[in-house]
């Protein structure tokens, strides 16, 4: 599988570039380990800066000076606004449908946008035992929109997932009935599927630069569904690399 | 309870072979060091009960303590997999593992309805998942009020929790602050509960978000400094980052976590 | 919602004639300021949500603010009755008042779904009362797991919930402590919240037990001190325990209450 | 109706330390506004200094300096050990059964021990309105002990009363549910009243000092129940007398 990168950046760069893009200043997001991390601290010190991070572990308005590395880092509680404990995050914050964006990752998603994070095989005697689901079937239930960042493989991207961990469309994509919106876009190193209208099928609608359908539809495993446009996603800025840098680098934003 | 003991008395006292135990702490407080003294005195049987297992659980099951785990979410956060959970539960090494898996919203929910002793909580999310084919923990109830069906889960009330505090006066209330997860919920759901603390004070500072609980909900408090290392203590510690680096190639294998554990004193319980 | 607004624009923009209206606060931080503001504009037909009715409400349903109410304990605390309160009810001054009528943990809980935007909340208690008789706020259901049945309450959402608190910050968090009682689930189950506060400061100080609510969940802020009296502000101001004694006399008396009214700026509202 | 009364107390003050003197050293007890907050207050005082008071206000372990006058008296949140939110004192302290004593008053009380604090004749269109329920309820049905201290009178003491507020023993005596034991003791200013072992009926089992069953007899609205031995009260102590004095002036106790 082709891996579009340039000199400048990589295609996980691309994706987390992308992702944290979408986040619009004053938006309220919940934020989890690994990519959603760099992309939400990537908004906050790029086009963002009041973008509100809260982290499952209770720490609503976080403002971290460095990038946190687990969601129960010290500089989250010491510079949030508020900490709660987790039983009221997720009831009065995530389950009340007070979070604008919810980030998630998958092992596999399928074509209405199911997920599973917790067994390849059988759950009670799976093949490869994955984390499991942790905050995801309540951000996936009530966020405002719901982000997916996943490298794209035909691996990962698969026509039926082995075990639902967070419910996107539901099996046949007209199964959804919790109060949040459902995944909203599915970001990957290869550009971004959006649910069709109608049906809910992710439909590839943006390609990120020097990736082509062909190389989109080899790494889906379903038969890809491709929107009639397609938009070309702008190549990472020098701002939005230098941040991504510094971010990876843990140093510290001036306070 | 008034006075401080010996953590292992504290342990020989109330955790008891088959008990179903809760070590809580969500990043922040995690109470290694209680953990540790479990498997020095070679408990086995045991219901593990914790929302991220972390480093803590995958050394309590790779030396065979668990029989059992309740659990919502088990990676080694920021780093990757549990390896002795995985191991366990892939390849029953070094037995087998029964799984009961929620999510974060629904165990944190389970552990509420425990320390209110209701039978059952009510929340949104689960519906759909297939977690809900675990019907004796995950189950739907309908609202009298709208019809509107949620999802129910069982209460969660463990024979012993576990934490680590920053503090204990000397009176043996116990304070906490800084990221409080759901340790205040696990202690009141609990039959008995042991909190391992920094340090014992004459008066507790203030510290906005604190939790406080009183002596007489608590079974035991025992002095260990440092006792969420390679957790972290707020206002104590740092997390030992580089630790959760290092556990990767330890726990990757058997024979490194072997040695590990032989190093560190907790082979007795492995080979009981 | 950043810079601070007057008291009467946050009551004109945020409080209409018709909404149900939860003014909160257990005993402390009761905010008259905003209860007063509310009946010099004239409002109408609300439905009044508060656990402990108190003087606060005792005046608005005097003034024939309020059309229906939602209360769990309705006397003047460590005095008697709330004789406005009574004379609405028994006798229809200054006109029909409807009770809707909880327990204390039952409208806590109400409180705590609607936070949690869940239709209802289960708890323990109220079975066998002829409070049940009231089977559109309080219900039965059954535990999907071990068949208990267990009270439930209809949640409680405020079209507009007001609160006072010590501080807000120059960004428009408010922070509050001491007996913090409800107010935390009484902002977040409402669709709208406005907050009076004592004053503004740069930086919130540590006290243990504060509630936080960061702005983005809040409607508007006003600085009003003082805005608790006759309860009190911990730190700021004591209860006026005469003021609640001569509630007594003054509301006993409908002429009394409306020479009070009066006296206060208060008559507009009662004969608009 | 004859008040019983010496020189040096009278039927209220015996029937306050009467309350106070059914605290143990140790008990967790909710304590609610009027003569439980005295008798409470009085206990900690007197014999039993570690009775630990629990406030429905959300104060655990209150030490108030002087009787508070309210259940919310900024002196109870400032010497509590912790004070916590309404719905949490409901859900994790009462209703889980956390309260050793529970003090309950009530407007009228019938022979099962079911309490009406609520309305005189009809709910909807009430003769009288009472205060109403409040932490009550709750307490009635969860707490280890619990303690009526209500005044004696044809007219409190009824057949039926009008409305349930809270569970005794139910309608026939034979229809308690809730976890708790029920009231397991009546205070009042002529005696004392107990459920009948088997029936749970209301039984008059001790007598204040001067006060005859006659008078108990003809101050309850239904033929009362009289045990086989009743046991005579002791007058209050000088110790007890002053210390109720005291908190009646409300006098700071010593630091």
């Amino acid at each position: 599988m082709p891996e579009p990168t340039s000199a400048e950046w990589t295609s996980a760069d691309m994706m987390n570039v992308a992702a944290a893009r979408e986040l619009l200043d004053g938006d309220v997001c919940l934020v989890g380990v690994g990519p959603p991390n760099l992309a939400a601290n990537l908004a906050r010190r790029t086009h963002a800066p009041n973008c509100r991070l809260v982290y499952e572990s209770g720490a609503i308005d976080a403002k971290p000076k460095k990038l946190p590395l687990s969601i129960g880092d010290d500089d989250l509680a010491a510079t949030a606004i508020s900490v709660v404990s987790v039983p009221e995050m997720f009831n009065f914050w995530v389950g009340a449908g007070r979070i604008d964006v919810g980030f998630l990752g998958a092992a596999q998603i399928d074509r209405f946008g199911n997920i599973n994070t917790t067994v390849i095989g059988d759950h009670a005697n799976p093949k490869v035992r994955l984390p499991g689901a942790g905050g995801a079937p309540e951000i996936a239930a009530a966020a405002g929109r719901v982000i997916v960042i996943v490298k794209q493989s035909p691996r990962t991207f698969v026509e039926r997932v082995d075990f639902v961990s967070s419910v996107g469309y539901g099996p046949t994509g007209r199964e959804r009935q919790a109060p949040g919106a459902g995944p909203t876009l599915v970001i990957t190193d290869h550009g971004v599927l959006e649910p069709d209208p109608v049906t809910n099928e992710l439909t590839l609608t943006r390609l990120h630069p020097g990736v082509t359908v062909e190389q989109a539809i080899a790494a889906t495993g379903w038969p890809l569904k491709v929107a009639d446009s397609i938009e070309a996603v702008a190549a990472p800025s020098e701002r939005e690399l230098d941040a991504l840098r510094n971010l990876r680098n843990r140093e510290p934003v001036d306070a | 309870m008034t006075s401080p003991v010996p953590l292992a008395d504290a342990i020989a006292e109330h955790v008891h072979d088959g008990d179903t135990v809760a070590l809580e702490g969500f990043t922040h407080l995690i109470p290694f060091a209680a953990a540790h003294e479990i498997a020095r005195q070679g408990r086995r049987h045991l219901t593990l009960v914790r929302m991220t297992p972390d480093l803590i659980y995958d050394q309590l099951i790779g030396l065979g303590c668990a029989d059992e785990i309740v659990f919502s979410y088990g990676g080694n956060p920021g780093v990757g997999s549990l390896h002795r959970l995985r191991d366990a539960v892939e390849n029953q090494w070094p037995h087998r593992l029964v799984v009961h898996e929620h999510s974060h919203a629904g165990l944190a929910n389970a552990y509420s309805a425990g320390a209110a002793r209701l039978p059952f909580a009510v929340l949104r999310g689960y519906r759909g998942t297939d977690l809900e084919e675990q019907r004796d923990i995950i189950s739907r109830v309908t609202c009298p009020f709208t019809g509107e069906e949620l999802a129910a889960v069982k209460a969660v009330n463990p024979d012993v929790s576990v934490i680590h505090a920053q503090l204990a006066d000397r009176e043996g209330n116990v304070m906490l602050w800084g990221i409080t997860g759901v340790q205040r919920e696990a202690v009141l759901a609990a039959k008995r509960a042991i909190v391992t603390v920094e340090e014992v004070v004459d008066e507790f500072p203030e510290h906005t978000g604190a939790v406080i609980l009183p002596n007489w909900v608590l079974s035991a408090v025992s002095v260990v400094p440092n006792g969420a290392w390679p957790s972290y203590a707020a206002g104590y510690s740092v997390r030992d980052n580089d630790f959760y680096q290092q556990w990767d190639a330890i726990s990757r294998d058997r024979e490194a976590f072997l040695a590990w554990a032989a190093e560190n004193d907790l082979k007795e319980s492995s080979n009981a």
